[in-house]
């Protein structure tokens, strides 16, 4: 770890003017909140957005039943509270920008279209499920099957950039189509499983199977090592121009690169092979 | 007692089109009108400005069963957006193209369906099939069994046993509670276990010995035999290929006019060469159909948008899969049958589909007599069955059609004579092609009219001038009599009755059966039947 | 109007509406980029016979470039979307891909865009494969960020930008210096070519920014549209109808191809100013009249 | 301590005393117990039939050890208490917790 | 007395041969079953037993009403189980979450759940096990034990049927195990291919490859070398009727769903060469027909949740272990299953701090922690019903004895009625 990092993150936005949201009372019975989505909050009175429905369990209930709200009218929205039970947060936003101050629970930003979602610390699974478009930046760490596709569909995420300061679980963007997925420090197996086209970055450890069943597609492993599935065949040693495009747009987001990744030589993998073989795998090879 | 009144009629079984006229209603049944003093205590409902039609008759779909299911849980992508919560009346469900069956039996009970066919169900897998029924609320249903491949039946037409067959067919029927002889893609789903298929009549079945043309006559001889009150129930070969219209003709040709019905015609209606590109050969077909007064057809209309094709075609299915790279389910059915299912998606932009979508309207236009072309999307194969009223308007406008027609792949239009036909359907053919003629077909004297003594299942449409939105809603529906349906919406739930048939037969063929379970079958003969218990509401439908 | 002792004519450079791109070339140095830049811009003197006119409007630093390297800005100019398109493919296509190291990148923000890397792509034989590289968070869908082909080549992969944005813009800005002798005129046009360097947005297609064959558009010849100009011509002076005050015996044209009025203007008065030195009598421009080009750029409200 | 892959599953015993009830003692003895291969027992210093103590990262079981032809540095547990003492409740998104493939210590219950 | 044709209920093979002889309603003897067959005909208890509510005997309206209370107080309730009853009672349990908007999942999702996740994204080419008795040259057996968890496979289906195109039975066919060890039914195959564990994924991934005809860089994986997969490549592609069975050695280790999507897509890519089909090996009686049940009532297979009103599927946010583990339940009702025995500890730990309710014919660990106990008849032997084979042909279940116990379908049917009053 530590040749892509993050250190100085700012969030640039006026709490004055946006909705703060506070759960009221921790719990481990799942909350579905999807109505905490930017798109909803404008043109709407605390009232309203207090009236939006929201599920406690199997129980029909309003944002204000379960959560302190301050503010209205604002696509800029900030979550506390013990958040880690609390579902589909961002779901289906096309713009404005969520803060969660803490944990988040399943769902967060999946379909997401627009804008942006911050947290600061962990995600749970399927953050960015089908996303479409925005930036998703956790903190923490993310869960499994982040910006992936549901079971059965046949495309997951399809735009926008998901960025995970800590580790990532397992199938990381699981039949990808389009987009870009920034993981700082380690990701379990099937990164990039079945992906259509995207680029995934791995910096510290990448899992077992990465790419396994790749069309196309990109997956980087900024670590000098990881382990590939038969169906990867070894090509050369170079230095791939288009990846200095994304390190320098990490770069202007906030992000310190290191040179060597920069410079330095990747050894590319084509795969996989009972595919099209069209993915490639690049793994950092020194300067 | 429920009375219609100052409704506009359409009962072409009884000749009423469009007259406004009284109906009756009263334990379920159509009723004479009452004496002054009786109609004081009725329910009224004035139907001014509305249309009133017997409920509609679906004769072929694929609403439950083993593969209907199959496909269901192959999909939640086609569940998860399409979702219909519980009431304190109903139940959940989801599903787009493969509903699950609570939201299948509303979905068609909140079209003025009230009778639904089941077209496909291997016997071996008939109890599923029930179950499912049982879960299917709001409609009267049948189920059609698959013998088209069946070894026992393949092997008395190589032995030129049909005496033996015929009962065996009859046994069939009853142990399965079937409703009708389902023949799909004869020797061609057997060949397909070994990986082949049969592209003419007189190709042979690998190890049987006998031809498509052999299975065909054979069950259609036993049909008539049997005096069953549909016909054989016919997929033929070459479903979906160039030149299937020539072999659909030589199929007609090959019953000798015994009757027989056609199920999802347009599949079966491509002219050109194998091998070589499709295009329509829906003149070819109609004509055939109208020169041959034993056949009926019904059409299989697509649909654009997205489907789940599923047939006993197991061939069939492995080709779609092939072309289009979607996912596969195959299921083989142990000396009986087989089946594939492929999700799909029919594009207005796409040529190929669009040829499909035109050859469909063709058959409708070209086949004069309504009363032997019925509306069927072969749900959901060309297209979910809730596209119906879609398709109505499609038939009965023929600005639309041609602003539709306007809208699709250029090169699906040059050859068309779609464009030519400038037929509309009137109500009273819609009337016939929805519910009086698929009853008639069907051999179900109690339904598809508002005569004397018919079933009191009714459907209220208002009249507009958008067929499509007029059919999509119904103001209300009866089924036996009951309001179960009111502005498209079901108010409760109801459970129809299960239609099937129990033709006598020779029970000496058992002793045969035991011995053919015993060397082909991985279940007993005991067990293979399925018990009356299965069917919670049933009614048994005479055999002539 | 005069800038030290040089007078500045009242008259007008005419120029014409073209349509330009921006081709950022970088490379593995600046050594790598100038070369793939020149021979880009090679051969685009005049849209007369060359199909474009072209030049280097500058290096570029790598923290400038989207990949991080050294790059050179070059703007090429033609006289309409399609023949642009045209000089793009065969020049990015014959002169950047086949350089060393390089790759292309779109320099040019407009709605208005030519699918060259798409085209392009096709050199990689079905193993190409594009990037898209995302831009920002307030995309939709996935549209915006930049899409990039990668073109594998025998060095490695050729990166080159899908899509290059091309706008309005006015070729044939111009000034005329007319000098006593040509060893002090060519001095003043390498002044005024120099100074011109620091402008953004303008080219100088000639050899070395200068032109010394200026034209008219008449011939004496039928197959001919134009020919030299021959009122500016010194050796033909007393032969013809000359434009040519007493004691010049030089004239060396500078003309400016820029994406917009306001650079061309603003390369001009810097040019000239810098070309108004001793030796130096007068600064004209060149004009069929008013009647060709859309663009007037009268020189003394230029340097007033 | 040397690590061991534990893979769990039916067995013929198992199924046989499932319906004689989870607290019979014929549950018990088919599904309290731990196979290895003679080599890594003898390796270990272990006795067939000894209990052992069993554990993962998630929890820990005693078992008896019983010898059995496996694959070396692979021990087998039969579906039940014992395995699921040792499975952790993870199913990193499909609902399936990791059953086979752990990493397991076995050491000789003392005292 | 004698009672021909009984469906044995035990296993996913639901073998439907069994004659069971009965005396004074109680089971004497058993033929054709195995031995585990046997072990649930003559071990099913028949003795009277009251319910039990927080450690009491109560009578059954008391029982169902305190069950009926617990679920309507739950916020967040769970149903799980199902595998081991009866269809119908399957489908009033869908009835009862639907109806309280709760989650509900099958023993599926801790054995062929990703089997049915791996359906979902490729699909299945299957067949009746007929097909494989009358077809089947070449079986394969792949992670999974049928001599020890399906004992009558090899007999009825598979090894040594003779069927109509297969009159010699064994001889007929190649058989091949691949497993991690040297399992009683490896000692039966032609060829055993022994994987190191968790490389099942590689393998296939693998021959896949192969079978395209990919050039790979690699000598041997998972422990087995190139040439023996392409031996094995070879043998499939030679083969008239192939069939992979396979079982929790593959949904069990690291690939799981995903290992399943490369054995069908495999089986799918054989079909170009010859006819070739899988089977997942499924182990309760009736554990197929939880998925039948819930996927024709809600449209998907298990980890079905209704709180919204509706049902919304997803393994891994829905799925019993999940959702014990985080502690997202706050009450259970548990049908003909016992988790606190077969699910990882750390979630069946969550059952001891939540009420629980259990339906089931016998004494089980999670009864002993439950607050609710309602003894039921144990279908296929005191309750008729229908069960679904691993092929998923349904079978009638037989009552040979009668118990004085009501069955699954007819408890959860006064649950409900408690529930809506």
């Amino acid at each position: 770890m530590g040749c892509i990092s993050c250190a100085g993150f700012v969030i640039a936005m006026s709490e004055t003017d946006a909705v703060t949201l506070r759960l009221k009372e921790p719990t481990t019975i799942p909350i579905e909140a999807d109505s905490i989505c930017p798109d909803l909050f404008v043109g709407r009175s605390q009232a309203g957005i207090e009236s939006l429905p929201a599920f406690y369990g199997r129980r029909k209930v309003t944002l204000g039943d379960l959560f302190t709200v301050e503010g209205e009218n604002s696509d800029q929205v900030i979550v506390e509270g013990a958040l880690r039970y609390v579902k589909k947060i961002g779901q289906r936003m096309t713009r404005g920008r969520v803060v969660v101050r803490g944990d988040v629970g399943l769902h967060l930003g999946a379909y997401m279209r627009g804008g942006e979602i911050v947290v600061e610390g962990n995600a749970g699974d399927w953050a960015g499920a089908h996303m479409q478009g925005g930036r998703i930046w956790i903190r923490g760490n993310a869960g499994h099957l982040l910006g992936a596709a549901y079971r059965g569909e046949k495309r997951g995420m399809n735009g926008g950039v998901i960025i995970v300061e800590g580790n990532a679980g397992r199938e990381v963007g699981a039949l990808m189509r389009r987009g870009l997925i920034v993981v700082l420090g380690d990701v379990d197996e099937f990164a990039g499983v079945r992906m259509i086209t995207g680029s995934i970055f791995v910096s510290g450890r990448l899992g077992a199977r990465a790419g396994a069943g790749m069309k196309r597609g990109t997956i980087v492993a900024f670590a000098d090592h990881a382990e590939l599935l038969p169906t990867f065949r070894y090509d050369c040693r170079f230095q791939p121009t288009f990846l200095r495009c994304y390190l320098l747009q990490l770069h202007a987001w906030g992000m310190s690169i290191d040179d060597d990744r920069l410079e330095g030589f990747y050894r590319r993998y084509h795969g996989d092979l009972t595919t099209l073989g069209k993915g490639e795998i690049l793994i950092y090879d020194q300067r | 007692m429920i009375g219609i009144i100052n409704g506009e009629v359409y009962d072409p079984q009884n000749g009423v089109n469009g007259q406004i006229c009284e109906i009756w209603v009263e334990n379920g049944k159509i009723v004479p009108p009452p004496d002054l003093e009786k109609r004081g205590g009725a329910q009224i409902i004035d139907a001014s400005g509305m249309v009133v039609m017997p409920g509609g008759v679906d004769i072929h779909s694929h609403i439950v069963g083993a593969k209907v299911n199959a496909g269901r849980k192959f999909r939640p992508e086609d569940h998860r957006d399409h979702v219909r919560s519980r009431t304190a009346y109903t139940r959940s469900g989801s599903g787009y193209t493969v509903p699950s069956t609570f939201l299948t039996g509303y979905g068609y009970a909140e079209l003025g369906y009230t009778t639904v066919m089941e077209a496909a169900t291997a016997p071996l897998t008939a109890r599923h099939t029930h179950e499912e029924l049982e879960d299917t609320p709001m409609v009267d249903k049948g189920v059609f069994i698959t013998m088209g491949n069946n070894h026992f039946i393949m092997n008395c037409i190589r032995t030129k046993q049909l005496e033996k067959a015929r009962h065996y067919v009859a046994w069939l029927l009853g142990a399965s509670k079937g409703y009708a002889i389902k023949i799909v893609n004869p020797g061609g789903v057997e060949n397909w276990k070994w990986g082949r298929n049969v592209s003419t009549l007189d190709d042979e079945v690998i190890g049987f010995g006998v031809t498509p043309r052999q299975i065909i006559t054979a069950l259609a001889w036993i049909n008539d035999e049997l005096g069953l009150p549909h016909t054989p129930h016919i997929h033929g070969i070459n479903l979906g290929q160039p030149g299937s219209a020539r072999t659909t003709v030589e199929t007609i040709k090959a019953l000798e006019g015994r009757r027989a019905h056609l199920c999802h015609l347009q599949f079966l209606s491509y002219g050109g060469e194998p091998g070589k590109s499709l295009r329509s050969g829906a003149l070819e077909v109609a004509r055939a159909v109208n020169e041959h007064p034993n056949i009926t057809v019904d059409i299989g209309q697509v649909v654009f948008g997205q489907v789940t094709t599923m047939t006993s075609d197991g061939p069939l299915q492995y080709r779609l899969h092939q072309l289009t790279g979607q996912k596969w389910i195959n299921d083989d059915v142990e000396g009986e049958t087989g089946g594939g299912i492929v999700p799909m998606e029919y594009k207005r932009r796409n040529w190929i589909n669009a040829i499909q979508w035109i050859t469909g309207l063709e058959l409708f236009l070209l086949i004069e007599d309504p009363w032997r072309v019925f509306l069927t999307t072969d749900h959901p194969n060309a297209g979910p069955f809730f596209c119906y009223p879609q398709v109505i308007k499609l038939l009965m406008d023929r600005d639309y059609r041609a602003e539709m027609l306007e809208k699709v792949h250029p090169r699906a239009r040059k050859r068309t004579v779609l464009a030519e036909l400038d037929r509309e359907y009137s109500l009273y053919e819609i009337a016939i092609i929805t519910r009086a003629g698929t009853a008639r077909a069907l051999g179900l004297k109690n339904k598809g009219h508002l005569g004397l003594g018919a079933d009191a299942d009714i459907a209220i449409y208002r009249k507009m001038d958008d067929k499509e939105a007029m059919f999509a809603r119904p103001y209300l529906v009866l089924k036996d009599g009951q309001i179960v349906v009111r502005d498209g919406q079901v108010l409760h739930e109801y459970q129809g009755r299960t239609l099937y048939v129990a033709p006598s037969y020779d029970p000496g063929v058992e002793s045969d059966l035991r011995t053919h379970f015993e060397e082909c079958y991985t279940v007993s003969f005991e067990n293979y039947p399925v018990a009356p218990d299965y069917l919670p509401r049933s009614e048994v439908v005479s055999c002539t | 109007m005069y800038i030290n002792g040089v007078e500045i004519e009242d008259a007008f450079a005419e120029a014409f509406k073209m349509r330009a791109a921006r081709l950022i070339i970088t490379a593995v140095n600046p050594r790598w980029a100038l070369i793939a830049a020149q021979v880009t811009t090679g051969f685009a003197t005049s849209v007369i016979a060359c199909g474009c006119e072209a030049g280097i409007e500058g290096t570029v630093p790598r923290d400038e470039t989207p990949d991080g390297r050294p790059g050179v800005s070059v703007l090429i100019f033609a006289m309409g979307s399609k023949q642009l398109e045209d000089q793009l493919m065969r020049r990015i296509g014959q002169c950047v891909m086949t350089c060393a190291t390089t790759a292309c990148f779109n320099g040019l923000e407009s709605d208005e865009k030519l699918k060259i890397g798409k085209a392009l792509r096709y050199f990689g034989d079905g193993f190409q494969t594009s990037k898209l590289l995302p831009s920002g968070i307030t995309e939709d869908r996935g549209k915006g960020g930049r899409r990039l082909w990668r073109i594998p080549v025998m060095e490695g992969e050729f990166l080159v930008e899908e899509s290059f944005g091309i706008q309005r813009a006015i070729g044939g800005g111009n000034f005329l210096i007319l000098g006593e002798n040509s060893t002090l005129t060519l001095e003043a046009a390498e002044k005024a070519v120099e100074a011109m360097k620091v402008v953004k947005g303008v080219v100088l297609p000639f050899p070395g920014g200068i032109v010394r064959s200026g034209s008219k558009t008449t011939s004496k010849y039928k197959f001919l549209r134009a020919s030299t100009n021959t009122a500016y011509c010194p050796t033909i002076r007393n032969q013809t109808d000359s434009a040519l005050p007493e004691g010049v015996n030089c004239v060396l044209e500078i003309v400016i191809d820029g994406l917009d009025e306001e650079s061309i203007r603003e390369a001009m008065r810097v040019g000239i100013q810098a070309a108004c030195i001793p030796g130096i009598v007068r600064i004209s421009a060149g004009n069929y009249g008013g009647t060709l080009g859309q663009y007037h750029f009268h020189l003394r409200e230029i340097l007033g | 301590m040397p690590k061991f892959i534990l893979i769990t599953g039916r067995t013929a015993g198992q199924g046989e005393a499932l319906p004689k009830g989870k607290e019979s003692e014929d549950y018990r003895q088919a599904t309290e117990c731990i196979e290895m291969n003679p080599v890594d027992r003898e390796r270990l210093g272990l006795q067939a039939g000894q209990r052992v103590r069993v554990r993962t990262a998630f929890g820990e079981a005693v078992l008896v050890l019983r010898e059995k032809e496996l694959p070396e540095g692979m021990v087998f547990v039969p579906l039940g208490p014992g395995a699921n003492a040792l499975i952790g409740a993870e199913t990193r998104g499909t609902g399936m917790p990791d059953s086979k493939g752990l990493e397991v210590e076995v050491e000789p219950l003392c005292g | 007395m004698w009672i021909e044709n009984v469906v044995c209920p035990f296993c996913g093979c639901l073998c439907d041969d069994i004659a069971v002889e009965v005396e004074d309603n109680r089971i004497k003897s058993v033929k054709r079953a195995c031995s585990n067959g046997r072990s649930v005909f003559l071990h099913a208890p028949t003795e009277a037993r009251r319910p039990v509510v927080d450690g009491k005997e109560v009578d059954w309206p008391d029982a169902i009403d305190a069950a009926a209370r617990i679920l309507m107080k739950s916020a967040s309730p769970l149903i799980y189980g199902l595998s081991s009853t009866a269809s119908e009672a399957q489908r009033k349990a869908i009835a009862l979450a639907d109806l309280l908007g709760a989650s509900i999942d099958s023993t599926s999702s801790i054995c062929h759940g990703p089997t049915s996740i791996g359906i979902q994204s490729q699909g299945e080419p299957t067949c009746t096990l007929g097909e494989v008795k009358h077809r089947s040259d070449l079986v394969i057996f792949w992670g999974c034990n049928p001599v020890e968890a399906h004992m009558r496979h090899f007999a009825r289906y598979s090894v040594l049927a003779r069927g109509k195109f297969t009159p010699q039975g064994r001889k007929d066919r190649t058989v091949v195990v691949v497993d991690v060890r040297p399992t009683l039914t490896a000692r039966n195959a032609d060829i055993f291919l022994q994987l190191r564990p968790g490389s099942d994924y590689e393998v296939l991934i693998t021959l896949r490859a192969m079978l395209k005809g990919a050039r790979l860089d690699v000598a041997e994986v998972g422990g087995v070398s190139v040439a023996q997969l392409a031996d094995l490549v070879e043998r499939m592609k030679r083969c008239r009727f192939g069939v992979v069975f396979f079982g929790m050695g593959v949904t069990q280790t690291g690939g799981k769903h995903w290992s399943i999507a490369e054995l069908v897509a495999l089986a799918a890519e054989l079909n170009a060469h010859t006819r070739f089909n899988v089977m997942p090996m499924r182990g309760h009686g009736n554990v197929a027909g939880a998925d039948c049940t819930l996927t024709w009532q809600t449209g998907y297979p298990f980890a079905v949740n209704f709180a919204r009103g509706y049902p919304q599927y997803n393994p891994g946010e829905f799925t019993a272990v999940d959702l014990l583990a985080r502690q997202e339940v706050d009450a259970a009702l548990i049908i003909a299953s016992d988790p606190m025995a077969h699910l990882p500890r750390q979630a069946a730990e969550h059952l001891n701090r939540i009420p629980t309710i259990v339906l089931d014919p016998e004494m089980n660990l999670t009864a002993r922690v439950a607050r609710v106990v309602l003894p039921t008849a144990i279908y296929g032997i005191s309750a008729v019903g229908t069960a679904y084979r691993m092929d998923n042909i349904p079978l009638p279940l037989k009552k040979v004895v009668n118990s004085p116990q009501p069955t699954d379908e007819q408890v959860l049917d006064w649950i409900i009625e408690r529930v809506k009053t």
